[in-house]
């Protein structure tokens, strides 16, 4: 009998028990996956992509499932930092978990006043920022696209909290390097990447886009490889720590990104094939540990020889 | 509940039509008509999402061989579409699948004496099937079932044998009578009278011709809905419909899993 | 009985009988594959990409499967264009399918080179420039993620033949129209998209990068939302015929590409999966082209309602 | 070739390793020891690429029902590593795989009069196995056979009811003498004379001790090598091996599938 390995995790002055978060968008509020399995031995719960104000997102259909992954197009539904307040986290206080609060804005003010109402949460751990979306100012561009719009985006969040602030970033870029720097230069905390990468599917016999906003973004195990090695990228290039996200099924996964650089992972998809798929990983890296004679989970962060 | 369940029959009820016995736990015994459940019909990523089906009946069964305990099942009605439903068929009495449920909200049952009126095409006659197993001996159940071809008419033997009075409808006119399923309801609902309820599940063009023959009687109207879902759980927001007073700028989305897949008809948007 | 519909597509001067070639690399330089299908049943064949010198290519391990995918890193080991001439092209005259020459260069002046020698090649019918290379000349930076460095690239192979050319462009971007107008400026006949995605894959009991190289492209299905909604965004913005390529393993996959604004298609990764997969691909898009009433294929092309 | 093939078993030979017998055209009977094939287990993308195999035997049965034509076969000797053959593994008979082959070089076969050293370990006794069953009877034919326990030593019954002299060699000492095979190998090397090839299929290491020894000692050395393999037919060159004269500015690559995946020992660089 091996004594129980260390599975904590720190990083961004955030305490976590392990290091296995759900992804936002994935994984509701986390009341809804309550009955499926035990929120409180997971590392954080990381809740929908918030915005200043309800967001009624996009027609429908609004996903599709593709080879070893799906698209969506939600866009960005969700009901608004108020009723997030009242409604959302009075459950998320009963439980013993780190909650990380993801949200967005349309504009650089939206980002920084949406930031300074989570300051104000005691129930929030961190905020992760959500960089994947158009600057409705500026022609549309996508904030997490241009380092400049990146590095603004940041240090107006970076203002309005003293909480960790975690930026996700988008993956449909030609240097993530580039962005991950420019989000560092602007005093992230730490990166969460990947968010979704642009994809679409077509109905022949209708003739027309699958889904009704014509492209989703891509997730699943059909984007890991992806995901691996920009984790990997960022993590030799930029001094901060990452989660790494992108079609993380099972303990493996989850430790092949660790080993790429990644100090914690968030499961996206999986919540979908299994409720419980968050804390089967957890169970299962704890396994892995012991049978390995891995003490401390920290020993895999970056052990990676390359 | 999350389980996971043996095949114990799965067996072609109509060209392209299967019914698969799957064991289950003892609170399935609790689920009601309308609720569905997310299956994994086999483990990797192909395919990667649960599929959404309605429940057709639950029961307890005595296994065939001797001493065994008696069992518990969920049962699914299921029509060969795609990949997923493709491999369903394929399973074996004794495969394993992963079942995610009964999800969702059931039908509002109502009061003994309403007459219920039962309208379904295709699949969408696996949750009314529930429903009717439930009610039958109630006074006025009646079932109005619609579909394409003869081989699209299902379950019209289960409803009889329930002892209800079932009226049959196909466009091609190879089984009842010829059109469409809501002409032979408008009839009905011309003639009747008396508090009534109209159930109903089938393809989204057959709902939207209903809930209009009820608004326009007056009489009450239920749902069921079809949506591509991922979660099931009210999670991803994957599987969205308008409610009534929805507008862009004041949404009023409900999912079809959480909320429904059973709606009042009247607090829906039809555009 | 219905008349034989019209499969024959044209763009850039090229004339096909169908749309369905095979994707550069993934099928050798045809003979490879010619025990097992009918070479002279699809449109093209498309080349292993070629240097003006032989090229070593990667240490092992090169390739490994991932989910819905597969990850390659060759590093384009090939014969070089003069052992092309004198090994390869003897059998390719003897299949009555046209050739597409795929090739590459690690300098402007390469690419101008090979483009030349291959200009005065009968059996070629266009030449495909794969600009998914790194410039060695200019610190690395892979000329298929520049805009400038690819409207450099396209002009010298334009300069140096007078065949048609297509180029290929790197889906590793954040702007795959940005990249597909500046081809188009420099005067490209048409454009292939996409090339793989940088991925990556770990080896978790050895904790090491699985393929030697570290990085390799993903292909395969998993790649094919990313690559329609390339194919779809350049075919509204750009005014050159597109050849549609990534995770087309069946007849479904190659019309929905041809619905997205592609001309013709490439199978790549399928040809493992089915080494006849091309074939059957023809044999289905007939089938299905009857059973729908499509006299000719090109009422597809673009026929996208969105 | 490339043909759908039916299961006619599939058995577990000991503990992880299966041998499962696959229906193929005639030409089968034509495939060289040292020869493989590419099987796609099941339909779909997961797994998505084919696994390669080295050929077991290859043969001629009579189905049990009567008045069939009598069948060819193919078969695999197979360890359970993975995705891929953990799913063959399931496959009852009746089941449909697809197979690519026979692909590759076989051994080359030699002289009659030359005495046949086989040496191989785990799974790499497939190809050996085939060898010596064509070449059972001539002179000299000897089986070394390793492994790291027990289990893993395989076909030793085989090798013996073809009357092939065997010795057997496992890391824990299990079976056989302990330590590795190549220590046995070097043995009868040192003692034995006349005119005598290796024939090696196995894990690298031992492959690589087998190269040296034989170079040591001037001897023939066939080796029947592995790798990740993509398309099996030269095409894609995910399966490459360093030759003989191999540098960085002239590189010298063979194909395991295309040229090899028999290799005499000294074409090949082992650094
Ligand atoms: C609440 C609910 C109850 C249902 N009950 C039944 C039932 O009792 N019997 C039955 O046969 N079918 C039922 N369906 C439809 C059933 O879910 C689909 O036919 C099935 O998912 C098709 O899967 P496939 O892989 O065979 O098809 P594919 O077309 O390959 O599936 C591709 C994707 O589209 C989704 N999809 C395809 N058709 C539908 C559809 N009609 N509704 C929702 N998603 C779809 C799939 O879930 C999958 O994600 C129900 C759907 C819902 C939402
Ligand atoms: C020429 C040749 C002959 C072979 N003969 C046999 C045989 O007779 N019996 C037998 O049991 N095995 C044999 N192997 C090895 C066999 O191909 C692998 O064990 C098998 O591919 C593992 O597949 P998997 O999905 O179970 O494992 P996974 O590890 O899930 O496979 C993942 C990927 O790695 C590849 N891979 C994994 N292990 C190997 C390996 N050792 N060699 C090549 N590719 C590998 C797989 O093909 C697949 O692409 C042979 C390999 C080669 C190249
Ligand atoms: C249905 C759905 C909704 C999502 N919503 C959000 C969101 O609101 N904010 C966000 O930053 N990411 C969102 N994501 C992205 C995920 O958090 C995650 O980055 C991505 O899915 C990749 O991980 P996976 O492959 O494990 O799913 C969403 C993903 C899905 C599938
Ligand atoms: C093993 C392999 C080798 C490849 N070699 C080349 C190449 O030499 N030149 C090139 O332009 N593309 C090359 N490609 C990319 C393919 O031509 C194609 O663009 C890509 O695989 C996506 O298509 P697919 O998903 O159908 O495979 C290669 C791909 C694979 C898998
Ligand atoms: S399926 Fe996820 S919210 Fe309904
Ligand atoms: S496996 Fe493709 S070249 Fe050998």
């Amino acid at each position: 009998m091996k004594k129980k390995p260390d599975m904590s995790v720190q990083f961004a002055g955030i305490q976590l028990r392990n290091p296995v978060m759900t992804a936002s968008g994935t994984f509701g509020y986390g009341k809804e996956f309550a009955g499926y399995m035990d929120l409180e031995k997971i590392g954080a719960i990381v809740t929908k992509g918030l915005s200043l104000k309800p967001k009624a997102g996009n027609p429908m259909p609004r996903i599709v499932e593709t080879p070893g992954g799906m698209l969506n197009a939600i866009g960005l539904q969700n009901v608004g930092i108020d009723a997030f307040i009242s409604e959302k986290i009075p459950f998320l206080r009963t439980v013993n978990t780190p909650v990380i609060v993801n949200f967005f804005g349309n504009t650089l003010e939206e980002y920084e006043e949406v930031a300074g109402k989570l300051d104000a949460l005691p129930e929030v751990a961190a905020v992760e920022v959500n960089i994947s979306c158009p600057n409705v100012k500026h022609g549309g561009i996508v904030f997490g696209t241009d380092p400049k719009a990146a590095f603004s985006v940041v240090k107006a969040v970076r203002s309005a909290t003293i909480k960790p602030v975690i930026v996700k970033l988008s993956p449909n870029v030609t240097d993530i390097v580039e962005m991950a720097a420019a989000c560092a230069d602007a005093d992230a905390d730490a990166l969460s990447l990947i968010n979704t990468l642009t994809g679409m599917a077509v109905d022949l016999k209708n003739r027309k886009p699958y889904l009704a906003n014509c492209t989703g973004g891509l997730s699943g195990p059909a984007i890991k490889p992806i995901a691996l090695r920009m984790v990997w990228q960022v993590s030799r290039a930029v001094q901060l720590p990452i989660i790494g996200i992108g079609g993380i099924t099972n303990a493996i996964d989850a430790l092949e990104f660790l080993l790429a650089g990644a100090t914690a992972v968030q499961v996206g998809t999986a919540n979908f094939m299994t409720p419980d798929a968050s804390q089967r990983i957890v169970e299962d890296i704890e396994k892995y540990l012991r049978e390995n004679g891995i003490e401390d989970i920290k020993e895999l962060i970056g052990a990676l020889r390359a | 509940m999350h389980f996971k369940s043996m095949v114990v029959s799965n067996i072609e009820v109509s060209p392209g039509y299967c019914l698969i016995r799957l064991t289950a736990p003892r609170q399935i015994l609790d689920a009601r008509p309308g609720q569905f459940v997310m299956v994994r019909v086999q483990d990797g990523i192909d395919p990667l999402l649960r599929r959404p089906f309605g429940i057709f009946d639950v029961g307890t069964f005595s296994p065939e061989y001797p001493e065994s305990p008696r069992q518990h099942y969920l049962e699914i009605l299921y029509k060969i579409v795609g990949k997923g439903t493709s491999i369903l068929s394929m399973l074996h009495s004794r495969d394993y699948v992963d079942v995610l449920g009964p999800l969702g909200n059931g039908f509002d049952e109502g009061e003994p004496e309403t007459e219920k009126l039962l309208v379904g095409g295709g699949f969408g006659l696996a949750p009314l099937h529930f429903f009717a197993r439930k009610h039958a001996g109630t006074a006025g159940i009646k079932a109005f079932i619609g579909g394409k071809r003869k081989e699209d008419v299902l379950c019209v033997t289960e409803f009889e044998r329930l002892g209800i009075d079932t009226y049959v409808a196909t466009d091609d006119g190879t089984l009842g009578s010829r059109g469409l399923v809501t002409s032979v309801l408008e009839e009905q609902l011309e003639t009747g009278f008396g508090s009534r309820t109209v159930y109903a599940c089938g393809p989204e063009p057959m709902l939207r011709a209903v809930a209009g023959l009820c608004k326009r009687h007056g009489i009450g109207c239920q749902v069921s809905l079809e949506a591509n879902m991922a979660c099931g759980v009210g999670a991803c927001l994957g599987c969205v419909t308008k409610g009534r007073s929805h507008s862009e700028s004041a949404p009023d989305y409900r999912c079809v899993c959480k909320d429904g897949p059973v709606f009042d008809a009247a607090e829906l948007l039809w555009d």
